[in-house]
């Protein structure tokens, strides 16, 4: 288990997740692609903790505040998700051509 | 050889120590077998479940009337191997030839059930096999480029399938609605009740309720009054016995199968004398939170005295109308009918529960005296007159406008407190067998 | 080798426990129930356990069926996992790392998961209700869950569940988070879905969840169930009750008496109190439950300073 | 031991990889929702081999109710949810592929020849009661800020799906917008 390794592995989380999110239609399915993405993040960023900093916690913290940015996203992707649905009765991007109401 | 040596020795050991169990029955009863079935549920060696999928025996009970039973074909091809069906006081089935045909009370049901299981448990019986053909309802079939078949992402018949349709809902989304029919045979609802819901999530949209299955209609204590009369004693006694029957199956439904367990057996041989107990078991009930926590809180449900005036439901709504305060020998006891304001859930349970301890009361003080007679009873659902449909009958054209609109567990709740006769058996016949 | 051992070792004290926990549960329904004069409740489970063994499963009509049939195994797996993580004597434990307790929260909250999987795989219309049962359910309470176990670590300034059960030595968490105990019971409830909480395979859905299985799967699924209420007493018992610790009596043998009392209580409950609307239950979790939480860290916070 | 470890981190790294990948290759979109959750979980376990416990299983206990409300919300919006009938909705599918592939390659290379300092955690560490301490310590206004924001976030959530929000009734002036594109 070296660094590269998990910076492999980082990698192709990530390139998933670009390929979910450019592709796919559903709204939700576009928050995956998201999740997906920053699922890769986080496992390079506890891969730089843990190979280079030499057990400096700031490595974990930028772990943390990922996660956090995930549950916002999260938490802010269904709220517009909901909106949007109940307004322009639309569940995938092609129902939306104007953002403005 | 030796593996099937001991695979063989591992199922008779498995077989034996399932047999020192109860038998696992689902029932499809009849309205003249339902208090037999209540008591055969009491039977240790028996234990009456709500989906044909947890069980060993199919018990097809009481006299039914012309024609197929709705649904029993599909009921017994999902219980599980090895099955067996049992046909209990009544005709052969069309549907099912091979059910075993049992006649005689709950003992003799009982010891037969016994022994067919142990024969099938052993293997000696063969399991029967499946009435229908497994194919689906409707054929797959794939249309449209990705098989989505026809109009679109959102739309179409995929695979022959029509989508559910979507419907708006409360949260001002537009979300989609299940057609789904529940009965007449699930334990969640009371037997013969048959209701094509609207399901959006767990939120009901739309309720219509089945055909009802033709039934021989009971002849109980009730009915014989009619043109007979009968002593106070028995009626009361009868009548509480009624309430705590409908006590067990709702305690069963809102998960106190312990208390409705009680319930049953009190009800099983039931005497003035055990007031003391039903008290107590009552007051369970009541600690349990049942009423005030649960049924108390649903929104809905109130059936007003203009639908249902007579019986519990029409008293619980506040309606004083009760046939045994024109009765000369009630009146001897000075008789008050426990009367109700809100007409809710809540109030049809306390109505009940109130009632049992009357009945009980009355039962005691009745001593010899007679009543009714003259061609119209207060039954335990309400008033009964010859020649005319139970006043009961009127809820299920009610049934609709109660239930839309409420969550699925609520709208249980509802159609329990009702007391519902799901048949709603429109002749009422005499002891002498004879339509009036 | 060791890994062989003490996977063994969790699955043995899971199949004893949900034996022993399913007697208690025919006790007392037994004796509420009024039902003089039976003796059979020691062979009662056996006899259902052998009677599914021998049925055949079933199917419904285009049904998830990988998920279908995962599902018992995953919740029987999680059950295994969090107890795993509880040390059932003076520092004999299978899984109990730097962070013990979220180990077992975190297998905890996956039971919902299990539970909607299970419900929902099954193509059929009382288990999908069930399913939604669940993951409301379960939503609602999971952050009281949590709020009220991590409390318990910050007397002993450690997730590790040892040092939790070590830092109740002079005295127990149940004095001294008095909040902390009934939230987690209460949300424990909801967690291995029993009694007031039986909400995904409940009555008045002819069995929710479990509403179109039967034989082993069915089986796998209770014994699986009964599991995951072993293992959330086990943590009641370690966290506020101090585990293991205790005069007299070996360690061990403290921890079965706690975690079989916890669970007797929960199995009580079920048969005393009705089963809650899933609106109650939303509704208790997020505006009773959460804010007693809270109010349960701070004021151990407070007292931990 | 090591090779053990490398078993496992093998293991759960392919895991993840191609459960990720099933995400988007399932039709059912619960399926859809809990093939991410196990994609979740298997990173999780490389957090806990790369000695950072608590981070793993905290993401693993996070995911269990965010990846729920996924499931969930696909079976609100999306038509067929159980995926009974096949359908791919997917659009400028050869760009995404390419730049997902892109991507991939581009910090692959960056993770193969790129050259960093190596200083691993230094065994008999606790990260766990480290990072406490970084978070209530150091970082602690990190910390509280990423709270704040999840409060802001929560609140904003809750104005924008209630109903009633702040600007009046959620259906004011909605219109299904038409699927032809406007103009050429």
């Amino acid at each position: 288990m070296t660094l590269e390794a998990v910076l492999l592995v980082s990698a192709a989380l990530f390139g998933i997740g670009v390929y979910g999110a450019l592709s796919q239609q559903s709204f939700v399915m576009i928050m995956m692609g998201l999740e997906l993405m920053l699922n890769g993040a986080i496992v390079a960023a506890v891969g730089f903790w843990w190979g280079t900093t030499g057990g400096n916690p700031e490595g974990q913290l930028l772990a943390i505040v990922v996660m956090a940015v995930m549950a916002i996203e999260g938490a802010i992707g269904f709220a517009l998700v909901t909106n949007v649905y109940r307004v322009r009765k639309a569940d995938i991007t092609e129902k939306l051509r104007k953002l403005r109401g | 050889m030796a593996r099937a040596r001991v695979f063989v020795g591992l199922k008779e050991t498995l077989g034996r120590l399932a047999r020192s169990g109860p038998i696992p029955v689902f029932a499809v009863t009849a309205a003249d077998a339902i208090n037999a079935v209540r008591d055969l549920g009491l039977r240790r060696e028996v234990e009456i479940v709500a989906t044909p999928r947890h069980a060993s025996v199919l018990l097809v009970a009481g006299r039914f009337g012309e024609g197929p039973i709705a649904g029993l074909s599909q009921i017994h091809d999902q219980l599980p191997l090895p099955r067996l069906t049992v046909r209990w006081n009544g005709e052969v089935l069309a549907e099912i030839p091979q059910a075993r045909l049992v006649a005689g009370d709950v003992v003799e049901l009982v010891d037969r059930l016994l022994a067919l299981d142990a024969e099938i448990l052993a293997g000696a019986l063969a399991s029967e096999s499946p009435l229908l053909p497994d194919v689906d309802a409707v054929e797959w079939r794939g249309v449209g480029p990705y098989g989505h078949g026809g109009s679109g992402m959102t739309g179409g018949t995929p695979f022959g399938r029509p989508l559910a349709d979507r419907a708006p809902d409360r949260d001002g989304l537009e979300l989609d609605q299940l057609p789904v029919s529940v009965g007449p045979w699930v334990g969640a609802l009371p037997a013969g009740l048959e209701l094509h819901v609207k399901l959006q999530g767990d939120l009901i949209q739309g309720v219509e309720v089945g055909p009802k299955v033709a039934v021989m209609a009971p002849v109980d204590a009730f009915v014989r009054a009619l043109d007979v009369p009968t002593p106070v004693k028995l009626l009361e006694v009868e009548r509480a016995r009624h309430h705590l029957r409908w006590l067990a199956d709702v305690l069963v439904v809102h998960g106190l199968s312990a208390l409705g367990l009680w319930a049953l057996r009190l009800a099983h041989d039931l005497s003035p004398s055990d007031r003391s107990e039903v008290e107590r078991l009552l007051s369970a009930v009541r600690k349990s939170g049942v009423i005030k926590l649960v049924v108390g809180r649903i929104r809905g449900g109130v059936v007003s005295p203009g639908v249902v005036g007579t019986g519990p439901i029409g008293r619980a709504a506040g309606s004083g109308d009760d046939a045994r305060l024109d009765d000369q020998s009630y009146q001897e006891l000075q008789f008050q009918p426990v009367i109700g304001e809100t007409g809710d859930t809540a109030a049809r349970w306390n109505q009940r529960m109130a009632e049992v301890v009357q009945s009980l009361d009355l039962a005691a003080r009745a001593e010899e005296r007679t009543a009714f007679g003259s061609g119209c009873v207060e039954g335990p659902r309400g008033l009964i007159v010859s020649k005319q449909p139970p006043a009961s009958a009127s809820l299920l054209e009610v049934l609709p406008t109660l239930l839309t609109g409420l969550e699925w567990g609520d709208a249980v709740s509802v159609v329990w407190s009702l007391d519902l006769d799901a048949f709603a058996t429109s002749v009422v016949l005499l002891p002498s067998g004879t339509e009036t | 080798m060791n890994a062989l051992a003490s996977v063994v070792f969790v699955a043995l004290v899971l199949l004893v426990a949900t034996y022993l926990v399913a007697v208690i549960d025919a006790t007392i329904m037994i004796r509420v129930s009024r039902g003089r004069g039976y003796t059979g409740v020691w062979m009662d489970p056996i006899a259902r356990a052998a009677r599914l063994m021998m049925q055949r499963g079933s199917r419904t009509e285009r049904p998830d069926l990988q998920v279908w049939f995962l599902a018992p195994a995953l919740l029987a797996g999680l059950g295994a996992v969090a107890l795993a993580s509880i040390p059932v004597a003076a520092a004999v434990h299978v899984a109990d790392n730097g962070a013990g307790i979220v180990l077992f929260g975190a297998a905890m909250l996956q039971v919902m998961v299990a539970v909607f999987l299970h419900g929902w795989a099954a193509n059929s219309v009382f288990p999908m209700l069930g399913a939604f049962r669940m993951a409301a359910a379960g939503m609602s309470m999971s952050i009281p869950f949590s709020l009220a176990l991590i409390t318990t670590a910050l007397p002993a300034e450690s997730l590790s569940v040892g040092a939790i059960i070590v830092s109740q030595e002079g005295l127990w968490n149940v004095v001294r988070q008095p909040l902390g105990l009934p939230v987690y019971l209460i949300t424990a409830l909801a967690f291995s879905f029993w009694g007031p909480m039986q909400l995904p395979d409940a009555a008045d859905l002819a069995g929710g969840t479990t509403a179109e299985i039967s034989g082993v799967a069915l089986l796998v699924w209770r014994v699986a169930r009964i599991g995951v209420l072993v293992a959330l007493s086990a943590m009641g018992a370690a966290a506020f009750l101090g585990g293991y610790l205790g005069p007299v009596l070996p360690g061990w043998l403290w921890m079965m008496v706690k975690t079989a009392g916890l669970a007797t209580v929960m199995v009580w409950s079920g048969h005393h109190f009705a089963r809650m609307r899933i609106e109650s239950v939303v509704f208790l979790g997020w505006t009773l439950l959460l804010p007693i939480a809270l109010v349960d860290v701070f004021l151990s916070g407070a007292l931990t300073l | 031991m090591s090779g053990v470890i490398d078993l496992l981190f093998w293991a759960f790294g392919a895991s993840a990889v191609v459960t990720g990948w099933l995400v988007f290759r399932t039709d059912s979109m619960v399926r859809a929702a809990y093939w991410l959750m196990a994609s979740f979980v298997a990173v999780g376990g490389i957090l806990v081999l790369l000695d950072a416990q608590f981070l793993g299983l905290i993401l693993i206990l996070m995911m269990a109710g965010e990846m729920t409300i996924m499931a969930i919300f696909m079976v609100m919006f999306m038509m067929n949810p159980a995926g009974l009938n096949p359908m791919t909705m997917v659009h400028q599918h050869r760009a995404s592929i390419i730049s997902g592939a892109g991507a991939f390659i581009v910090l692959a290379l960056v993770a193969l020849f790129a050259n960093f300092l190596a200083e691993p955690v230094p065994t008999g560490a606790e990260p766990t009661v480290d990072l406490g301490v970084e978070l209530l310590g150091g970082s602690m206004l990190v910390f509280e800020t990423a709270g704040v924001a999840l409060l802001a976030v929560m609140i904003g959530a809750v104005a924008l799906v209630s109903q009633q929000g702040r600007f009046g009734d959620a259906e004011a002036g909605s219109l299904e917008p038409s699927l032809e594109t406007e103009g050429p």
